[in-house]
């Protein structure tokens, strides 16, 4: 009945229906879902569950496009209670600025990636289901079904149900090849998320333990009505906040995400990378943010900000280390999640400017790194390798794929005018602001590294010496390479929407002037002292690297190691740091290791909590 | 009161027993049976906390499918566990992680300890809104009705978790039969079981989900209780699974969560909101949704516990 | 399975009984709510709750059916009444049996197997044997030997063990009227 | 002491016990076991609150023994434990079966998945 | 008459427990799997068949005590089923049961 | 006559978790299952006896249930190991091999 009343409804009629909306996005993925199944079959030369799959997404992003514009239009987040029961007894819906842009965001990337892997995952001629096609294309709605739940979700525990949804639809794509590696990182990923999983709900139990509801706005008014904070709530949010970390993949709880990112399929790593960690992230914002406005203590934003610091120094600076293009995008993300986290520490005097960034950087890195990771699964499918050293003279062969690379490359480095810029530029300044210089300098830093394993990257692509026949073993789609480009794209341009629309964000939440903030980032991005300013340092990092790089004398085969040896004085130092940072990562990952610093987290976030209750 | 004391801490102090038992044991093997000893424990443990659906719960799913899936399980895996349990980390790194997890579980206990001393609750409020769903168990209302959105998502959850149980399956046996069930040989005294059993159990599971609305009870537990009863004459080897990529078992799987939103759709336009029921017909609308989310759960249930396809023969056979 | 008329009385009368039986039990289940219903005077509900039985009952009918197709021959109701009574005296008497030895502290048990020759073919006839004498005293049934002779492992070798199980077999043959050699 | 205080005093224990197993068993299927015992402690948790919530009622004559609300919530949780222990396992059942491993240590990242490998996956059974 | 019903709960209740306790005794003291065995179906089911005797007077209605027998039958049937299934398992040659398995052999005490 | 049935329950349960030292005494793996059985039985009688006791009825349900579910665990476990017998020799004495006496003797010293 939804689906007919979209398909006849003209859509700004969508937006009339009030809170009624949410419910088609919450309900479009579950419909989708639960037909899947019983779609079997070739339709128009590919499989009939991807072709449904597509004009389902379609569907889902203008149902999207409506809540934001109802979101937008109406400057109040929509409310609506299922089965017209109110709180506590009954379940919320709520979209403010924040859920109607995730569910835009969502609805885009996994558009984008429908669209990409209508090729890879069709049925064969000679089938009318294969494995990995139904497999594929449940969970990709799956995933969709879990992620709109999680953004629209008000009550505790249905977020609970919401994150098992979406862990359950993403575990089993990263075994999708069915490889013995593959199977362990998605084991190994399903168990750390589990983990965090029953440390939430603890989190949840404990919350209805005081106060009797698991309703988000009603907690908020409670616990705001405290003198202080009862023992119960400190630990909720301690526990409720290690679990979603765990599940964030956020440093040094990374353990699981490199492999599982880089071993999916690609659309699938995609989707993991650009919206799954984030979902959890997004439950984070929502308990500090919205349930316990507030109660963000000093050292707990110090903690988290930290953290966070660490996850863009050690993710990039072991990205740089990688051989394989993926698992360097991969250890990228662990990186790019920091920059999520350091809007805590900036938060307190400067909301507008942090929770601004940080929404900037979610979509940004969602665009930038869905595209990489395409990308990079156009460029493993074409050389039948994703080698780093072997990448030379490729870019004969995927020029737009080469392109789009190197465009949503440019955001998570940050310059402008990408959304990356955005981020970075607000995110500085609010340190400055807030004489929290040292993020500021992470925050260069980071943006340093990134771009010196990109030019590691390109490096190789433009100078390498060709190891592979020049002919793609299987040319990408053209529409593959197109929707690739359009994410990189998107990321990239992020910068020139108009500011109004970043109004949005601040929907639902009083104080904040997000249009301003990034207005005032805006200004004067291009002019020629702030252009020269943010690019020289990236020139001298490019030719360090190129420096570094072994190619005039590169030994035949290529070994699948990275470099060690090299001429130069950077390469020297680049070794000696890899082989301290190297085992570090690797015992950092090692399983009890990571449930220690988890359990050093927990209790040290529970102690600082209760410092300011 | 002192006997019931006796019986709760004597409880308390087998399940505590048991789950050392689970986490300090050499061999798997110990501890999975260790484990289904636990799960009965949990059983009575929640009827002494007035959760009777609860412990019909954990005794359906605890008791039986847990066990049966995680024993299948070990012994699987028997023949490549060598020597995992001495690639424990080292004594010192697990002196340390045992200390924090001493001191997480001293924290749990002093907030356990410090909870609000007039127990808020949503008992009263349960109550009074009990009565326009028309049922009269508490929990059902609460489950169907004033929290629906969980229930559905919750039986969607058993969706992909299938997914992911088949999507282990090698290509060429994908769309057949699965094939992780157990089959024990040929015994007379197990199939009598299985031509036995199953009726009675099959009156035992229609029984909880029809007395489910008034009383302890509903489609979990009716469910899990078909699905066992279903898994037992397949091992028993009295009938084939199904081929997994048969229509009609497809359909059987996904109709229950189907109707359920069929009929929250229609409570827009003949109650005003989505999952609502209409004035008067909420007590039939409810039973008939837990009748279609029974047979769906229950194939649900089984198929999980009857693994991933694996063509015209099991898996681990030599052919 | 029942082709033709002839056939079909058996299992008309079987589907019957055991649909009778079936119904009985959903009784005892529902029986306390039932009872509620009635004295509230709710006869809607009551009403509604004898239907969903029927149903029940016919599901598990049928079910049955399907898994245990019904033997020929007729039960013998007083065969079955003695072989019940000897049951229930029988268990008492294993449990008293098993209990003295586990409390006796010289632990008199001589253990050990025992191949019985028994005229029931194999299937149901036979695992009822079996279930029926693995809670009699002293026996438990643990398998077949080459010879197609059931092996029971016994408690105490001295006790007269092969007559006891000779009079189960005799009781358990009576109820069911020159029907057990067509066991399937 | 009363009896739900008890209860949750086990529940803690069985949570830091849970705990332990999870992180410091190597064994995949002893996590799992620990995994759900995480879970029945955090249930025992709600079980308890329930309880505490029930008590004001009964002794108000309404016959209501708990507070329904966290008894139907633990349902859910339990059904979804359920599920994600059987995804777990056949997982595990798998990764013993192509690689002969049963635990989680030391592992190497894997190599993303390509093309041709992929058409190359063991796909029979060995 | 209500005296001698509650009478009659306390004795045979009493008595089933003992028959538990029994089970247990032997459980622990048998001196193998398969005595074990005996012990376990058998003193266990006439401790709950007590047990259940005991209950019949202490409820309401006939349907309940019926109930409750159904209950100690379904019991009886699993317990026969467990019995010979784990009997046939133990019976496959495993270190700890090869002395027993010749008739007369056995007596093996610990 | 509650705090009878109370006594009864408790005592019951009791004796089952002395049953439980076959758990960790094993030797065998059919000899640990023993008692997992006896706790299933036991856990039968003591529902029972709390159900009367508490006057809820619905008790004797779970009970019920428990009774009907009580075979599951060791059809499970008989299949089990007989799978891993399938595997051939050196997997089949494996599980055996895990369990036998001195390796047992060494755990409980």
């Amino acid at each position: 009945m939804d689906l007919a009343a979209l398909l006849v409804t003209p859509f700004a009629r969508l937006t009339e229906l009030g809170g009624l909306l949410l419910v088609i996005p919450l309900m479009l993925p579950v419909v989708g879902l639960l037909l899947a199944p019983l779609l079997r079959g070739r339709w128009l030369g590919g499989g009939l569950l991807g072709r449904f799959t597509l004009l389902l997404l379609l569907l889902g992003l203008v149902a999207a496009l409506a809540v934001a514009t109802a979101v937008l239009t109406g400057d109040e987040a929509l409310k609506y209670y299922l089965g017209g029961w109110l709180p506590p007894l009954g379940v919320a819906l709520k979209a403010d600025g924040l859920s109607a842009i995730m569910l835009l965001l969502s609805a885009v990337v996994i558009l984008a990636v429908g669209v990409y892997a209508q090729r890879e995952f069709q049925v064969p001629p000679d089938a009318s289901e294969t494995r990995a096609s139904l497999v594929f294309w449940m969970l990709l709605m799956g995933v969709w079904a879990g992620l709109n739940a999680a953004f629209l979700g008000q009550d505790l525990f249905t977020l609970f149900v919401a994150l098992e949804l979406l862990t359950f639809s993403a575990v089993p794509l990263v075994a999708l090849d069915g490889r013995a590696e593959t199977l362990a990182a998605a084991l190994r990923y399903l168990l750390f998320a589990l983990l965090g999983s029953v440390l939430y709900l603890l989190g949840a139990v404990l919350f209805y333990g005081t106060y009797a509801t698991l309703d988000i706005t009603l907690l908020a008014e409670r616990i705001s009505g405290e003198p202080a904070l009862p023992p119960a709530v400190i630990a909720a949010a301690a526990l409720m906040t290690v679990g979603l970390l765990a599940k964030t993949a956020l440093f040094p709880l990374h353990l699981w995400l490199p492999p599982a990112h880089a071993g999916a399929p690609p659309p699938a790593s995609a989707i993991l990378s650009a919206l799954v960690v984030k979902a959890s992230f997004f439950l984070i914002l929502r308990l500090w943010f919205d349930v316990m406005p507030g109660a963000l203590t000093p050292m707990t934003a110090q903690i988290l900000g930290g953290l966070g610091a660490g996850a863009i120094l050690f993710g990039n600076l072991v990205a740089l280390r990688q051989a394989r293009l993926k698992l360097l995008i991969a250890y990228s993300t662990v990186a790019q999640i920091g920059y999520l986290f350091l809007i805590f520490p900036l938060a307190a005097r400067a909301e507008s400017a942090a929770l601004t960034g940080g929404m900037l950087q979610v979509v940004a890195h969602a665009l930038a790194k869905a595209a990489m990771f395409m990308a990079a699964g156009l460029i493993a499918k074409a050389l039948g390798h994703d080698r780093v050293r072997d990448l030379g003279g490729c870019v004969r062969v995927l020029p737009l794929t080469l392109l789009a690379f190197g465009l949503a490359g440019l955001s998570l480095i940050g310059l402008q005018p990408s959304g990356g810029y955005l981020t970075k530029t607000l995110l500085t300044a609010a340190a400055d602001g807030t004489g929290q210089g040292w993020l500021g300098l992470v925050i260069q830093v980071g943006g340093l590294l990134t771009a010196a394993y990109l030019f590691w990257v390109f490096g190789h692509v433009l100078f390498g010496v060709p190891s592979t026949p020049a002919m793609p073993i299987k040319p990408p789609g053209r529409a593959q390479e197109l929707v690739v480009l359009a994410l990189a794209l998107g990321a990239l341009l992020l910068g020139l929407v108009p500011p109004a629309l970043f109004d949005l964000v601040e929907v639902g939440r009083a104080g904040l002037e997000a249009s301003a903030a990034v207005a005032t980032a805006m200004a004067g991005a291009f002019g020629w002292s702030k252009l020269w300013g943010d690019v020289w340092p990236l020139l001298v990092v490019g030719l360090l690297v190129l420096g570094m790089l072994p190619w005039p004398d590169r030994p035949a085969g290529g070994s699948p190691r990275p470099a060690t040896t090299s001429l130069s004085v950077t390469g020297h130092w680049a070794a000696d740091l890899g082989t301290l940072l190297e085992p570090a990562d690797r015992g950092l990952r090692q399983w009890p290791v990571a449930g220690l610093s988890l359990l050093i987290l927990l209790l040290a976030l529970a102690a600082a909590i209760s410092t300011g209750a | 009161m002192t006997n019931a004391l006796i019986v709760d801490a004597a409880l308390a102090l087998l399940v505590l027993g048991l789950a050392l038992w689970v986490i300090a044991t050499r061999a798997a093997y110990r501890a999975v049976v260790g484990f289904v000893a636990y799960g009965l424990l949990m059983a009575i443990i929640w009827v002494r906390l007035a959760a009777v659906d609860v412990a019909m719960t954990e005794a359906a799913l605890g008791t039986g499918l847990t066990g049966l899936l995680l024993l299948g399980a070990a012994a699987r895996l028997a023949p490549y566990e060598t020597a995992e349990f001495d690639r424990r980390p080292g004594r010192g790194l697990r002196v340390l992680i045992g200390l924090l997890c001493a001191a997480v579980t001293l924290g749990l206990a002093a907030v356990v300890l410090l909870l609000p001393a007039p127990a808020p609750s949503l008992a009263s409020l349960v109550a009074d809104n009990l009565p326009p769903t028309g049922v009269g168990n508490p929990v059902t209302g609460v489950l169907l009705a004033h929290r629906a959105i969980d229930t559905l998502l919750e039986s969607v959850v058993l969706l992909p978790a299938l997914i992911g149980v088949w999507s282990v399956a090698a290509n060429p046996a994908w769309g057949g039969r699965p094939g992780s069930l157990p089959r024990p040989p040929a015994s007379s005294a197990l199939t009598l079981l299985a031509q036995v059993l199953p009726p009675f159990g099959i009156l035992v599971g229609i029984h909880l989900v029809w007395n489910g609305a008034d009383d302890p009870g509903g489609k979990f537990q009716g469910a899990t209780v078909l699905a066992a009863m279903w898994i037992l004459v397949l091992i028993a080897g009295l009938r084939e699974a199904p081929a997994l990529r048969e229509r009609r078992l497809r359909v059987l799987l996904v109709v229950g969560a189907l109707v359920f939103i069929g009929i929250g759709a229609s409570g827009i336009w003949l109650a005003g909101a989505f999952l609502a029921y209409p004035e008067g017909y909420a007590k039939p609308l409810i039973l008939a949704i837990e009748a279609v989310l029974t047979l769906s759960i229950a194939a649900t249930l089984g198929l999980l516990l009857a693994g991933p396809p694996a063509g015209d023969r099991p898996i681990g056979t030599t052919s | 399975m029942a082709s033709s008329k002839a056939a079909a009385m058996p299992l008309i009368r079987a589907a019957l009984a055991r649909g009778v039986g079936f119904l009985g039990f959903w009784l005892l289940l529902a029986g306390p709510s039932l009872g509620q219903s009635t004295a509230t005077g709710v006869t809607t509900d009551l009403a509604a709750g004898l239907a969903v039985g029927l149903l029940a009952a016919v599901v598990a009918t049928w079910v049955s059916l399907r898994l245990l197709p019904p033997a020929p021959g007729r039960l013998r109701l007083t065969a079955l009444a003695r072989l019940a009574r000897h049951f229930l005296w029988q268990s008492i008497v294993a449990g008293f049996d098993v209990a003295r030895r586990a409390f006796d502290p010289r632990l008199p048990l001589k253990p050990g197997d025992l191949a019985f020759p028994t005229r029931f073919p194999p299937g149901t006839g036979r695992a009822a044997f079996g279930a029926i004498t693995s809670l009699m005293p002293g026996t438990l049934p643990v398998g077949t030997d080459d010879h197609d002779r059931l092996v029971f492992h016994c408690l105490d070798l001295d006790q007269p063990i092969t007559a006891g199980l000779a009079r189960d077999e005799a009781l358990v043959m009576g109820v069911r009227r020159n029907g057990s050699d067509r066991d399937a | 002491m009363n009896d739900p205080t008890l209860f949750g005093l086990c529940g803690a224990a069985l949570v830091g016990l849970g705990l332990y197993g999870l992180l410091c068993q190597p064994g995949a299927l002893r996590k799992i076991l620990a995994f759900n015992l995480i879970g029945s402690g955090v249930f025992l948790l709600f079980g308890v609150i329930a309880l505490r919530g029930g008590g004001v009622l009964a002794a108000a004559g309404r016959g209501i023994d708990g507070d329904p609300v966290p008894q139907a919530l633990i349902i859910t949780g339990l059904v979804v434990a359920f599920a994600a222990t059987s995804i777990a396992v056949a997982l595990l059942l798998r990764l013993a079966e192509t690689s002969g491993r049963t635990t989680l240590e030391n592992e190497a990242p894997p190599a993303p998945s390509l093309p041709g490998e992929r058409a190359s996956r063991p796909d029979g059974e060995s | 008459m209500r005296l001698a019903l509650d009478i009659l709960t306390i004795v045979a209740v009493s008595l089933g427990a003992i028959f538990f306790l029994a089970g247990t005794v032997g459980l622990l003291r048998f001196p193998d799997t398969l005595t074990r065995l005996h012990a376990l179906t058998k003193a266990d089911n006439l401790g709950l068949g007590l047990v259940v005797l005991g209950l019949l007077p202490q409820v309401s209605g006939p349907l309940s005590a019926l109930a409750l027998l159904a209950v100690w039958l379904l019991a009886l049937l699993s317990g026969s089923t467990v019995g010979q299934l784990l009997a046939g398992k133990a019976a496959v040659p495993d270190p700890d049961r090869a002395p027993t398995l010749t008739p007369g052999a056995g007596a093996s005490h610990d | 006559m509650p705090e009878f049935l109370l006594g009864a329950a408790a005592f019951v349960l009791g004796t089952v978790a002395l049953g439980l030292m076959r758990l960790l005494r094993g030797p065998g793996h059919a000899d640990r299952m023993l008692s997992a059985q006896l706790l299933g039985t036991g856990g039968v009688g003591a529902l029972l006896l709390l159900g009367v006791a508490t006057g809820v009825g619905a008790i004797a349900e779970v009970a019920l249930l428990l009774a009907l579910l009580a075979a599951f665990a060791s059809v499970a476990f008989v299949s089990g190991i007989q799978r891993s017998d399938g595997r051939g020799p050196p997997s089949a004495t494996a599980p055996a091999a895990a369990d036998s006496p001195g390796e047992h003797r060494r755990e409980t010293a």
